[in-house]
């Protein structure tokens, strides 16, 4: 598993960890590669679909964030998220989704070094969970088959 | 819980007076703490100037002998000890690697489970709670609190008190009834490890502090650090002679002074192994 | 003829409401819902132990609502699905008329949402013992036992949808399944599709579902969906200590926020 | 059948150093709809934009993909490019290869690959872009000004001569600002009084100003052009009409041992008072929390003496709302005061003071009518000792950044101090001089070389008291590190500008953003100095970072052309970029089932209920609509709607769906 690479998608709001990640980039700060950032205007669009579709879709981990509270841009967008991922935190431990491969953080436009260091925490511990097969092999099963695990 | 105590090398030796009072303070307060048996050098100044290896192995090994024994805090009077195993603590949570190294280099585990304690937390954890009913006498004197250099220093590590101006002592004598006087060389250089090789500059150091002290009308210096102790007290004819003064300020330690206070006697706490006179008591 | 009986014929004939959704029971002997709008008909409506039906996604049936004004019997998860459905702006209270049934199967005297309101109050709002005590046991697991044991069950859907078709609560004339641009929901059925809708269909009624279970029971093979949903009722008291359907203006879990909402989450 | 052109940037060296250009290109030439990828240096500039608009000419793109550096920089740039070529500016996305890729990560196969991922992705993602036509929104014409100091009065009233209303909030009594306590200015030695009082009267008697002094804001909604701000206005106790600015009773009030804030500390005031003689408005209020009648019931002094009558003591605050279509927040700065320099004294020892208070005792209307005394005794210091960066560029206190105004005004005060006390010894601590500014160097070198402050290039170590005299210890770098003790009289400290207290509460009600220092922040650090994050809403001077007063002067000057450009238009074009709810023809009408579970989420209160009827006025249904004009894009209904029967444009469900695919999928 030594070369294993994990892909990890973040989403991010446009104002804060956007424009941090931006800030990551003016101050040359190095992280790895693995993550792909999507744009969204505010952590309020970020559909807990879209979560579960990057898993389907063969990503190992994600990282969503967002202004820190009371700095949201449009006042209220992260507040309203944050009561969105509890309840999708919650569900995802009561269905056994691994939340560890899911990070949430509040980055803000200043904080450069931050958005660095939550990417790479995040891949490092992406990479020694390993690849997500046991969520992506689901799409191969259904009740005909017998479930087999692993 | 179970509190250690670790000595290191001048409590057993030019700091008897210290450990006495220690000991005789804790009893009075019936608290035991318990030597790390087969303690060993904390490396002092000289060790961390050598080798940076040994000077975290010497360390390491008393903290791992430490939590042998089961022990959840360690109680180290002296400040020069109390740094040095602090800082061990702290480069060992920081670099994993090189705790495994250090394990491989004392030959045993080493987890960093046992808190260390100087010996004013000591006081305000388990003296303060219970000295108001035990104060007996109380030490109505003008006190110079001297806080020295590794009590609160490296700041960053130790995350204990203001490194500039520190309070904590002066919080804890004016408990038993002192004023602690507001004085400038809280933290100035005493002239530390140059006691043996550089008198002369100690005599310097040391007496611009108690030159200060006594100017301000100061009774007597309070210290918790034996080093500072002995530079201030068993150089006092070298610093004497090169001031050409007559200084008489007596430099008591914390837990003496604490220890009259709650009445017992200056031979008990070790006030009579001073080369400078106390004549208070 | 029996008070519920009594009380439905009463309705009708003072043409206080035209229709009255109750239980009857059919040729075999198995209760069904029964949509009365004869008063002469109002005897065949019972009341037993085996009507457990959530009546109230009738409620929201343009073939029903198009009868005119509803009576519903009402036991207390309809009760609640009211009370949402008020809520969320689906039904008028003008336009129903409870007919309330008590825990020990008398009927109440649900005047208005007020009265009904307090009797809400005064009652257990947790989630049945029995699925309580399920919930329990899967908390107790690992988190690899359960998404065993979750994958085992998602791998046995069949996408019918009568999960979906049997809540009150869901009531929306296009669901997110029926996107198909994109498509959210795979149409086939996969273990991983199937996993897809459970976890959207409860996160949907997140704060919103009223512990009825009907979609458990309504499940043709048995997947018990309907702890999914009752944990997040669990867990929407847990964290913003709201129980859905209490009150005709409550404030919905997922559209409100409180700043100081706690999570330990988040870095 | 889609068309893209994928235009990827060089950025000179910054992105082709790390990123191989060229294999970016040919994988993106590869992808699926793309009719032409081409690479070059410098994509931003003339002929890079060119290349943009001639590619969509001649390839008949129907979308395109600028791979470069961060939408944030350049999005309108290259929008305007496709417009330029023809297309909908919307139909252009940005690949940001160069602040998330290229500088984030070494050269290599990985990050070449993240950058085609990153490309791939967007093309995808501006397939299903779609023609938005922008938003027209009306332009309410006045300004909100935050702040009456130096850099509000400048503002507001550049503001107001263009021609437009300004509202002035000031949070103090009287507007003017730390300016206002300044003795002289450097590097001219003017007195600031002198210059700034008649600029203080000129924004009272402005006929397009409207100032409200002793009030904040404590809301503010909306959006560019069409904000709505309310504003607290405190009970001053007093009917301001009926006031005459007599100043009898702040004569006549007997409780007068009150810290002067005005004075520093250091001198006492009233409970009744104006903060100091020139102040504007010239009419007292009554400071409730340390006024005999409001603490104990009865006094009335004020209310006795008053010729007119004026006193109100049962006045309450007033909150009212005021329609803006622009906000310029100048609400300043404020220094490190007391208990953050436990080693100089400072806040225990009375002659260690501070910069401000060294302002207050020079200035002629000053407690000590100018004359420099020492607070303790009142004696003149024969020996003084400066202290310049205390705090400031010591990463250890916190403050790693330079306050920029201290090096200057140390000078200033040491050769006010020389001025005044012609036999006085004035000494200067600092690590480096920092006088960049027309004739700032000049100034420096005139108090060293004319007036012979002895500068010492090192830093202090502790300052204590000693037989009445200050001890001052300290090293000179300059002379191989020997330490200097000197035996002053006092000590004045340039303590490090920090943000005002208030400044992170003030930016959230705002929305604005600020840096971790509590400074607000500016929307670029060099071509958006100005603006903040938020449309509409523009910075002057120190709130933004400390300032000396002609850049504070510049900055309000270029904050109020920017309200004035925005002023200069009936009616603002906004992006596009909002959320609908979708509608069909009957008999579905929309696939929205009217739960209004998304009224309460949108911060903007712009989800209406559209009600749709039969020709007899029989509601049918009803359903959610938006308000695009108050819609701001946040999209957190279209998140929250089950029914996904809300969309946003820009990042509609089908784009945003798409990315996530495409970003993970190779083909």
């Amino acid at each position: 598993m030594s070369d294993f690479e994990p892909k990890v998608v973040a989403f991010v709001c446009n104002w804060c960890t956007y424009a941090g990640a931006d800030l990551t980039g003016t101050s040359r700060i190095k992280y790895a590669t693995n993550v792909k950032i999507i744009r969204f205007p505010c952590t309020g669009r970020i559909d807990f679909m879209l979560l579960l579709k990057s898993f389907a879709n063969g990503a190992d981990g994600i990282i969503i964030s967002g202004c820190h509270p009371n700095d949201c841009h449009y006042t209220s967008g992260n507040f309203h998220a944050k009561r969105r991922w509890i309840m999708f935190k919650e569900l995802m431990d009561f269905m056994g989704i691994d939340m560890k491969r899911i990070t949430y953080s509040w980055v803000s436009a200043a904080e450069g070094a931050r958005w660095a260091e939550v990417v790479n925490t995040t891949v490092a511990r992406v990479r020694e969970l390993g690849p997500y097969v046991s969520y992506q092999k689901m799409v191969n099963t259904h009740i005909e088959e017998e479930v087999t695990n692993e | 819980m179970k509190i250690g105590i670790y000595p290191g090398c001048s409590l057993e030796g030019s700091a008897r007076d210290y450990n006495e009072s220690v000991f005789a303070l804790a009893k009075a307060f019936d608290i035991e703490p318990v030597q790390i048996p087969d303690w060993n050098c904390c490396g002092a100044t000289a060790a961390h100037n050598l080798n940076k290896e040994l000077s975290l192995a010497l360390p390491a090994r008393i903290l791992a002998l430490a939590e042998k024994h089961g022990v959840d805090e360690i109680l180290v009077p002296c400040a020069a000890c109390y740094s040095r195993l602090v800082v061990t603590k702290h480069e060992l949570q920081k670099h994993p690697e090189l705790k495994n190294r250090i394990c491989e280099v004392i030959e045993m585990d080493y987890k960093g489970t046992s808190k260390i304690i100087n010996v004013i937390e000591w006081i305000d954890k388990y003296i303060i709670p219970k000295l108001e009913e035990k104060v007996k006498k109380p030490f109505n004197y003008k006190v110079a609190c001297y806080y020295g250099c590794l009590l609160v220093r490296p700041n960053k590590v130790l995350n204990y008190d203001r490194v500039e101006d520190p309070q904590t002592m002066d919080v804890v004598m004016s408990k038993i009834g002192a004023t602690a006087i507001d004085f400038a060389f809280k933290t100035e250089c005493c002239g530390a490890g140059l006691s043996i090789s550089r008198t002369d500059i100690v005599s310097k150091l040391s007496g611009k502090i108690i030159e200060d002290a006594e100017h301000r009308g100061a009774d007597a210096i309070i210290v918790a650090c034996p080093m500072c102790h002995s530079n201030l007290d068993m150089r006092r004819p070298d610093i004497n002679k090169y001031w050409n003064k007559e200084f008489n300020i007596p430099v008591i330690f914390v837990t003496q002074a604490i220890g009259l206070a709650v009445g017992l006697t200056p031979a008990q706490v070790g006030l009579k192994r001073h080369f400078v006179e106390v004549k208070i008591s | 003829m029996s008070n519920i009986a009594a009380k439905a014929k009463e309705l009708l004939e003072s043409k206080a409401v035209q229709v009255v959704i109750g239980y009857e029971a059919g040729p075999t002997g198995v209760v069904r819902p029964a949509f009365i709008t004869d008063a002469a008909k109002a005897d065949s409506l019972i009341y037993n132990e085996n009507c457990v039906q959530n009546l109230a996604m009738y409620l929201t049936k343009h073939e029903v609502k198009h009868i005119g004004k509803m009576g519903i019997v009402a036991t207390l998860p309809v009760m609640r699905s009211i009370m949402m459905l008020i809520s969320e702006q689906q039904v008028v209270p003008e336009n129903i008329v409870v007919l309330g049934i008590a825990e020990d199967g008398k009927l109440l005297d649900i005047a208005d949402m007020n009265v009904m309101h307090s009797h809400i109050e005064k009652s257990n709002l947790g989630n049945p013992t029995k699925d309580q005590e399920k919930l329990a046991e899967l908390n107790k697991l690992s988190i690899e036992e359960r998404f065993k044991f979750w994958e085992q069950e998602m791998s046995k859907c069949i996408k019918c949808y009568a999960c979906r078709q049997s809540c009150p609560m869901c009531y929306c004339i296009r669901c997110s399944t029926d996107c198909n641009q994109p498509q959210w929901i795979p149409v086939q059925s996969n273990t991983q599709g199937n996993m897809d809708w459970h976890i959207l269909r409860a996160m949907h009624l997140a704060g919103r579902c009223i512990s009825c279970g009907e979609c458990g029971r309504a499940c043709p093979v048995n997947i018990p969906c309907h702890l999914l949903t009752m944990q997040l009722s669990d867990q929407a008291y847990n964290y913003f200590k709201v129980h859905a359907g209490t009150s005709v203006d409550m404030k919905s879990v997922m559209s409100t926020f409180e700043p100081n909402d706690k999570e330990s989450f988040i870095i | 059948m889609a068309r893209i052109g994928v235009f990827i940037c060089h950025c000179g060296e910054n992105i082709s150093a790390t990123v191989d250009c060229g294999k970016v290109c040919e994988a993106a030439s590869k992808l699926k709809h793309v009719a032409y990828a081409t690479e070059y240096k410098y994509m931003c500039s003339d002929p890079g934009q060119s290349l943009v608009k001639n590619a969509i000419i001649e390839h008949k793109l129907t979308g395109v993909v600028v791979s470069a550096c961060s939408p944030r920089m350049h999005e309108p740039t290259f929008r305007k490019a496709t417009a330029e070529g023809g297309l909908n500016p919307f139909l252009c996305e940005m690949a940001n290869l160069r602040e998330h890729c290229s500088w984030v990560h070494e050269k290599g196969e990985a990050t070449t690959e993240k950058a085609i991922d990153i490309v791939r992705t967007l093309v995808e993602k501006v397939k299903r872009n779609a023609a938005l036509q922008p938003i027209r929104v009306p332009v309410t014409k006045a300004a909100l000004v935050i702040g009456g100091g130096i850099a509000g009065i400048q503002a507001a009233l550049d503001i107001a001569n263009c021609g437009h209303k300004v509202i002035m909030v000031e949070r103090s009594p009287s507007i003017g600002g730390h300016m206002s306590q300044l003795s002289e200015t450097f590097p001219t030695l003017d007195c600031s009084q002198c210059i700034l009082t008649p600029r203080m009267v000129e924004v009272l008697q402005h006929p397009n100003i409207t100032l409200y002094s002793y009030a904040e804001v404590e809301q503010l909604d909306g959006f560019i052009g069409n904000f709505v701000a309310k504003i607290r206005k405190k009970a001053k106790s007093l009917d301001e009409k009926a006031c005459t600015g007599c100043g009898l009773c702040i004569t006549k009030c007997p409780q007068k041992k009150i810290p002067n804030e005005f004075e520093e500390g250091m001198g006492f005031r009233p409970a009744i008072y104006v903060p100091f003689p020139q102040a504007v408005p010239n009419r007292p209020v009554i400071d409730k929390a340390n006024c005999t009648y409001y603490i104990k019931g009865k006094c009335k002094v004020c209310e006795i003496v008053c010729p007119t009558k004026a006193i109100r003591f049962d006045q309450e605050d007033e909150v009212i709302d005021v329609e803006v279509g622009a906000v310029v927040v100048a609400t300043g700065f404020d220094i490190k005061r007391a208990d953050f320099f436990p080693e100089y004294g400072y806040g225990k020892l009375k002659d260690v003071i501070d910069g401000l208070q060294f302002e207050r005792l020079a200035s002629a209307s000053g407690p000590t009518n100018g004359e420099i005394l020492r607070p303790s005794d009142g004696q003149k210091p024969k020996n003084i000792v400066f202290i310049a960066c205390a705090g400031s560029r010591d990463p250890a206190k916190g403050i790693a950044y330079c306050s920029k105004i201290c090096c200057m005004y140390t000078a200033k005060h040491a050769m006010l101090y020389k001025h005044k006390v012609h036999e006085g010894n004035a000494h200067v601590f600092y690590m480096d001089i920092r006088s960049a500014g027309k004739n700032y160097d000049e100034f420096v070198r005139r108090a060293i070389e004319e007036d012979h402050v002895n500068y010492i290039r090192g830093r202090v170590s502790t300052v204590y008291e000693r037989d009445g005299k200050l001890i001052v210890k300290g090293v000179d770098t300059l002379l191989g590190a020997q330490p200097v003790e000197i035996v002053a009289d006092m000590v004045v400290l340039a303590t490090a500008g920090v943000a005002n207290p208030g400044a992170e509460e003030l930016a959230q009600r705002l929305h604005v953003s600020y840096d971790s220092h509590k400074f607000f922040a500016e929307a670029h650090p060099k071509l958006k100095p100005v603006e903040t994050n938020t449309a509409g809403i523009f910075l002057a001077g120190a709130c933004q970072n400390p300032k000396d007063i002609p850049d504070s002067v510049s900055q309000a000057s270029g904050a109020a052309v920017k309200v004035a450009a925005l002023f200069s238009q009936s009616e603002l074009t906004r992006e596009p970029l909002v959320a609908a709810v979708n509608r069909f023809g009957p008999p579905l009408y929309s696939t929205c089932v009217g739960c209004f579970m998304c009224q309460p989420v949108c911060p903007y209160q712009a989800i209406e209920r559209e009600e749709i009827k039969s020709r007899d006025g029989k509601v049918i249904k009803s359903l959610a609509k938006i308000n695009e004009g108050l819609c701001q894009g946040c999209g957190t209904c279209v998140a929250l709607c089950r029914s996904k029967s809300i969309d946003l444009y820009g990042y509609t469900n089908e784009q945003v769906y798409t990315e996530v695919v495409a970003l993970l999928n190779d083909y």
